[in-house]
């Protein structure tokens, strides 16, 4: 089971859950799984957040996978200047 | 809008006076064509004066030199004697604008901007420069500090425009400095400005002394309390300090984008006294 | 509305236009004589994007009229190279990467050129002042100002 | 390491990763240098069309204001004039219209009215109207034919006074996010983000000293020098072109064509040369005016902006009120850290305050962080990405307490910072775990440096300060068209704003094991390649070089192949080195190698064309750490600071092109000064603004600065080919505060307020301390 951490403020969504453990094996996955566990969470999630695996930050990226003993955290998009 | 360049004071005259619509004169143009561009002025006319010899001449008179309104501060600076014998005043016109401006803008100009912040003007107050106005009731000789009444206010009359200014003829043991404050090193409007000119006698007591400031009120102000303070005695640390809690104590300036009243003050008495050790250090070895 | 015919030198070659009054130098030079490596960055003579020399002297050319330039020598970026030879102070910026987004680079030649001819031995403070009416934002202005610098001595030598 | 001064010029390579290559980490000249020193360069405004019109804008005199009504009759009217556009030219956009483009969600709701204000205008230089004629002349006029009713409506500038009960509402329909809001209540605060871990109270329990302290910046603009520009022309048959100056023409082709309901492929749009940008080229302001008069004249029409209407109505960053506490034990290790920060938007929601919220503790390895933000709503232009949006207003007031509080415990600052420095694996103060990271190499490398090592004169200061931003890639699209004689067209999709040519194209040859001279890149149009996503967020010598070595190694995959074929061996068996196929096993004896010509020019007769393309989207952007140290002198009488000395030292990775990696380090650090020392928006009471020039605005100019020396770290980032990471924009983060910390040394005064004005510092001189906020 993969470590998800969500930061910002998406725990306003999660009934304050800011931690949890998903059977994921990919981002798209993952954006599956806690869309449907958190229906409150917003409908475009997934092109609002960057997600971390193990330190390496992919954006827009529904594929990238997600070891079992992956820490993945969901971070704001971040845009450059 | 009509385009101009006479080539005699006589027919730039007769333009400006039988044009209506606030006819402008066209110098250097570096303020001017800037308040063409934002809209602030819409003439109907502009007499460029560049082609009139007068204008754009450098010469010796009575001991002094007579320097055309259009001269550009590129060329004012390159005159070797001028600049040695009226080195605070060359420093003024130096420090209008960049190199780019410097080929253009003209004392003139600046002087007829009439912006209280202009750099030439307390310079040119200092040194007792006059300028020669030529206008259809003929001419007049006018002291710089004259000229300017308010801000884009000035006293020429409908058809009158400045020809050149005089800086007068230069005695021994004479020296002259002008100092402005900005936030940069180059490219802005001075938040305050100082000349100062004195002279010394044998024995090295001040024996004359002029001293003006600028961006501190609607126009350049000559300080006679502060040339008082210099003026026959010797120029110690005291002398300086009085003339420059003079200069400060004439100073009416406001808050603007440029700097705050409080500020003004302070730094108007620090230029001073700065400026006042430049001139000195020049008359004494002048 | 009336216009004016004007006849100049511009990089050495005469040239005729006809302008309106209130056109700049910059105007004509960009618009009328597609001559558009002089560039507009402020139109008020802070950013001296738009330099060019008018016998021989560096003047805005946001700050000329048009009609001001009958019978003058004007220089612009145009006229730097000779044929295919680069002026030293063009290569210099090129191997000194004296340059990022290249805007202000025309300016910065014309003014640099300006103060070579006037002061072949300028010191780092000289070169600093000189082209303090010319704004660079990408660069912080090291490699320009080495460039001239070392464009100097090589002229020198 | 390389150094500016030794190395300024010439081919001196760069240290590669103990590998030696032939190309990459030299000093080649730029492709396009040629003709951006003769002037042949075209940039958004250099581009004249047969019938061009031009095209001028309409803009509020008012910073808030109902917009009753607008008559264009009188300037349709007018002679010469070809066409006027509104509000009513544009169809509004859904309520949640937000759709991913570029690097961020984009509101398009938001935008439409953004480039033409509808019920309200929101700031002053907000546009109102536009109008298309054959010359400027007739278009001014027009403009000054239009009337406008508008109902002027209370405004608010300050973003802790728009936080405040009564503030007049700049969006009626605003609903804040990440935040509890009382049903029907109104607000300005459109989105509140924290980030962080462990308990800030445990952790300040722990502490032997603690520092509180309260800051402002204010908005900077990103100040190119090349004001926006473009060229629009539209056909009957609804198809378009665009030519404009911007930083990425794939989003700006998104963004018109969704604005003006075109079909994304019919909008044809090719990037000028870029005369600066650093973020604020990365929207659209006039480009869709310029489709909308097109299309309604049937006519090109160029639109440029002034100068002021730079400075009035496009995007600054965020001015910011800020709060930082930090807890520290007497061995120097921190306890915890906490910050709040109100970044000011602008009209419309979008503030960087979430990345300024993550970067502002990443310097350090925290147990106990919390950072809290708040985009808040004010009557001013929406601000626009500026060079790490959000961390440098974060990360100077951060920077300035850890400063105070080593000083407080009187440990070195550089030794303080190393105590606490990350390394990978480190948690960030964000969340995850870094991966490689270079702050340890910097700090050390800076605190060896030859500057930080040379005493003070008497009356001077010295100070330092850490930056640190992500980085990103994103989507990119290369192609190398191999031609009949073995030279090669690359053709690129992002846009080059500061060598960017060189560094990709040197990449290239490298791959190929060709001449650098051989490679011939440029940037195509929209039709010419896959998507590109912006030139920003430091991503273009990236993932613009993965993309290129992917290219690259297609290309040479179907050489290897075409070889094979020649010399009917598998391809198995062929190997491509030094710019030509090998045989390999043995065959070697009696088969000659075949240079890259050789194939090129047998092309045809193998099989035809040959092509190398590569299309990606770049993940696992490496983050850069850098560090600055700066001296200072301050005139005690006037207030002015001089900067008297100034060194950075950044990680990048790898540095493609030393040359162009040392000039974003120098810009960022000078593009730092100008915001730490004259750089501010000064608003009358009616909020418009005062200094809308390059007169007031006081840039710094090149006799206000010193030399900047560079020191180029190089921890290689393991995602990419050569160990890239991007440079650009962490060089813009340390300054504030380095310069700040610098003049606290110097004065013994500790300054909270940005910019540190003459007027200002005297003040504080003249005061005692540095909390003076009345002095402007």
């Amino acid at each position: 089971m993969a470590r998800i951490v969500l930061t910002g403020n998406l725990q306003l969504h999660t009934e304050g859950v800011k931690e949890l453990e998903l059977d994921v094996n990919t981002i798209r996955q993952l954006m599956r799984q806690l869309t449907t566990r958190y229906p409150g969470l917003p409908a475009d999630l997934e092109d609002e957040v960057a997600v971390s695996i193990d330190g390496t930050i992919y954006q827009d990226d529904w594929f990238a996978e997600i070891a079992p003993d992956s820490e993945v955290h969901l971070l704001p998009k971040i845009g450059g200047g | 809008m009509r385009y101009e360049s006479p080539q005699t004071v006589d027919q730039a005259i007769s333009l400006l006076a039988g044009a209506g619509g606030d006819p402008r004169v066209l110098a250097g143009g570096t303020d001017l064509l800037v308040q063409l561009r934002a809209g602030v002025i819409d003439p109907e006319l502009i007499v460029d004066i560049k082609q009139i010899d007068e204008a754009m001449a450098i010469s010796t008179e009575a001991g002094g030199f007579r320097v055309g309104a259009a001269v550009s501060g590129a060329r004012l600076k390159e005159h070797d004697t001028l600049s040695a014998s009226w080195p605070g005043v060359v420093e003024a016109a130096d420090l209008i604008g960049s190199t780019q401006i410097q080929g253009r803008a003209s004392m003139g100009g600046n002087l007829c901007n009439a912006s209280p912040a202009a750099d030439t003007v307390p310079a040119l107050i200092a040194a007792g420069a006059t300028c020669a106005l030529a206008g259809p009731g003929g001419r007049r000789e006018v002291p710089v500090e004259e000229i300017c009444t308010g801000p884009g206010q000035t006293i020429l009359t409908d058809g009158e425009f400045v020809v050149s200014i005089l800086l007068p003829a230069r005695g021994s043991r004479s020296g002259d400095a002008y100092l402005r404050f900005i936030p940069r090193t180059e490219m802005d409007i001075a938040v305050v400005g100082v000349g100062v000119s004195l002279s010394l006698d044998r024995d090295g007591q001040c024996s004359a002394a002029r001293v003006a400031v600028g961006a501190v009120a609607p126009t350049a102000l000559l300080v006679p309390a502060a040339a008082e303070a210099l003026v026959g005695g010797t120029i110690d640390d005291a002398a300086i300090d009085a003339m420059a809690a003079a200069v400060r104590a004439v100073c009416r300036p406001i808050d603007d984008k440029r700097g705050t009243v409080a500020y003004r003050i302070e730094v108007a008495g620090v230029l001073a006294e700065r400026a006042c050790r430049i001139a000195l250090d020049r008359a004494g070895s002048a | 509305m009336a216009k004016y015919h004007i006849t100049t030198r511009i990089n050495g070659d005469d040239v005729e236009f006809l302008c309106a009054p209130e056109q700049t130098l910059l105007d004509v030079l960009r618009d009328d004589l597609r001559l558009t490596g002089s560039k507009e960055g402020c139109a008020s003579g802070d950013c001296g994007a738009c330099s060019v020399t008018i016998d021989g002297r560096l003047v805005c050319s946001c700050l000329v009229l048009a009609a001001e330039v009958g019978g003058q020598e004007i220089e612009t970026i145009e006229g730097m190279a000779d044929g295919d030879r680069l002026h030293p102070l063009q290569q210099k910026f090129l191997d000194f990467a004296a340059l990022q987004c290249g805007v202000c680079t025309p300016g910065f030649l014309v003014a640099a050129k300006a103060l070579l001819d006037h002061n072949p031995n300028p010191s780092e403070t000289e070169v600093r002042y000189w082209l303090a009416g010319n704004l660079c934002r990408c660069t912080g202005y090291d490699k320009i100002v080495r460039a001239v610098l070392d464009t100097a001595a090589e002229i020198r030598n | 390491m390389t150094d500016s001064n030794k190395a300024s010029s010439g081919n001196g390579t760069g240290n590669g990763n103990g590998k030696d290559y032939k190309w990459v980490g030299t000093r080649a000249v730029r492709p396009d240098g040629v003709d951006k020193v003769t002037g042949r360069a075209k940039f958004g405004a250099d581009l004249h069309l047969p019938n061009m019109l031009v095209g001028k804008v309409l803009r509020s005199p008012h910073a808030h204001a109902h917009i009753r009504s607008i008559d264009t009759s009188a300037a349709e009217a007018l002679s010469g004039v070809k066409a006027v556009i509104t509000r009513d030219d544009f169809s509004d956009q859904p309520k949640g219209a937000v759709q991913p483009a570029g690097e961020m969600t984009i509101n398009y709701r938001d935008m439409v009215r953004n480039v033409m204000a509808r019920e309200k205008a929101l700031y002053e230089g907000h546009a109102i109207a536009a109008v298309a004629a054959v010359d400027a002349r007739i278009a001014t006029k027009a403009l000054s034919l239009i009337k406008v009713d508008f109902e002027v409506l209370p405004h608010v500038i300050d973003p802790v006074a728009a936080m405040e009960d009564g503030a007049p509402i700049i969006q009626e329909d605003l609903i804040a996010d990440g935040m509890e809001q009382s049903p029907g209540s109104m607000t300005n605060i459109a989105k509140r983000v924290e980030f962080g871990h462990g308990d800030v109270a445990v952790g300040f329990a722990e502490a032997d000293v603690v520092i509180e302290r309260e800051f402002t910046t204010q908005p900077v603009h990103q100040g190119y020098i090349e004001p926006h520009a473009c060229v629009a022309s539209m056909t009957e048959d609804g198809q378009g072109e665009l030519w404009l100056s911007t930083q990425g023409h794939y989003v700006a082709r998104g963004h018109c064509a969704t604005l003006l309901g075109l079909d994304v492929s019919k909008l044809r749009v090719q990037a000028s040369e870029i005369g600066g940008g650093f973020g604020g080229k990365t929207v659209v302001y006039l480009e869709p005016l310029a489709l909308a008069l097109s299309r309604k004249a049937c006519q090109p029409v160029k639109m440029a902006m002034t100068r002021e209407e730079v400075f009035r109505a496009t995007g600054p960053t965020s001015g910011a009120h800020l709060w930082v506490k930090v807890g520290v034990t007497n061995d120097g290790r921190i306890t915890a850290a906490d910050a709040v920060l109100k970044y000011q938007a602008g009209a419309f929601p979008g503030s960087p305050v979430a990345q300024g919220a993550q970067c502002a503790f990443a310097p350090y390895e925290l147990n106990h962080v919390r950072t809290i933000g708040y985009d808040i709503l004010v009557n001013r232009p929406k601000v626009a990405a500026y060079r790490a949006p959000g961390a440098p207003i974060a990360e100077y007031a951060t920077e300035s307490v850890m400063d105070e509080i080593a000083e407080a415990i009187g440990m070195d600052p550089l030794e303080f910072r190393l105590k606490n420095a990350p390394k990978q694996g480190s948690q960030s103060s964000y969340g995850p775990k870094f991966p490689a990271i270079g702050c340890i190499e910097t700090l050390e490398a800076a605190r060896d440096h030859d500057h930080y090592q040379t005493p003070l004169k008497s009356g001077q200061g010295r100070g330092v300060a850490t930056g640190y931003w992500f980085n990103i890639g994103g989507q990119t699209s290369a192609t190398l068209n191999l031609s009949e004689d073995g030279s090669v067209a690359l053709v690129l999709g992002t846009v080059d704003v500061g060598g960017t040519r060189a560094s990709l194209a040197m990449m290239a040859a490298e791959q190929l094991g060709i001449d650098l001279d051989k490679v011939r890149p440029m940037i195509g149009d929209t039709s010419a390649l896959g998507y590109n996503m912006l030139t920003g967020g430091s991503r273009v010598t990236f993932a613009g070089g993965i993309a290129v070595v992917g290219a690259a190694q297609d290309l040479i995959g179907t050489l290897k192949e075409r070889a094979a074929k020649f010399w009917d061996i598998p391809v198995d068996d062929v190997e491509w080195a030094d710019g030509e196929a090998r045989a390999t096993n043995g065959y070697t004896d009696n088969m000659q190698p075949l240079p890259l010509q050789e194939i090129a020019k047998d092309m045809a007769k193998t099989g035809g064309p040959i092509v190398g393309a590569h299309s990606i989207n770049a993940q696992g952007a490496g983050p850069s750490f850098g560090t600055h140290v700066v001296d200072v002198d301050v005139d005690r009488e006037t207030g002015r600071v001089w900067v008297t000395r100034y060194t950075v030292v950044q990680d990048a990775g790898k540095a493609i092109h030393p040359s162009y990696v040392e000039g974003q380090y120098q810009g960022g650090a000078v593009q730092g000064i100008g915001w730490a020392l004259n750089e501010e928006y000064i608003y009358d009471d009616n909020g418009r603004l005062e200094n809308a020039g390059f007169l007031d605005y006081r840039v710094p100019v090149c006799s206000d600065v010193p030399m900047i020396d560079t020191v180029i770290v190089e921890v290689p980032n393991p995602t990419h080919p050569y160990g890239v990471r991007g440079v650009g924009e962490t060089p813009i983060v340390p300054p504030m505060a380095a310069i700040s910390n610098a003049v606290a040394d110097a004065l013994g005064i500790r300054f909270t307020d940005l910019p540190m004005s003459p007027p200002r510092v005297l003040a504080a001189i003249k005061a005692g301390n540095g909390d003076v906020t009345t002095a402007n």
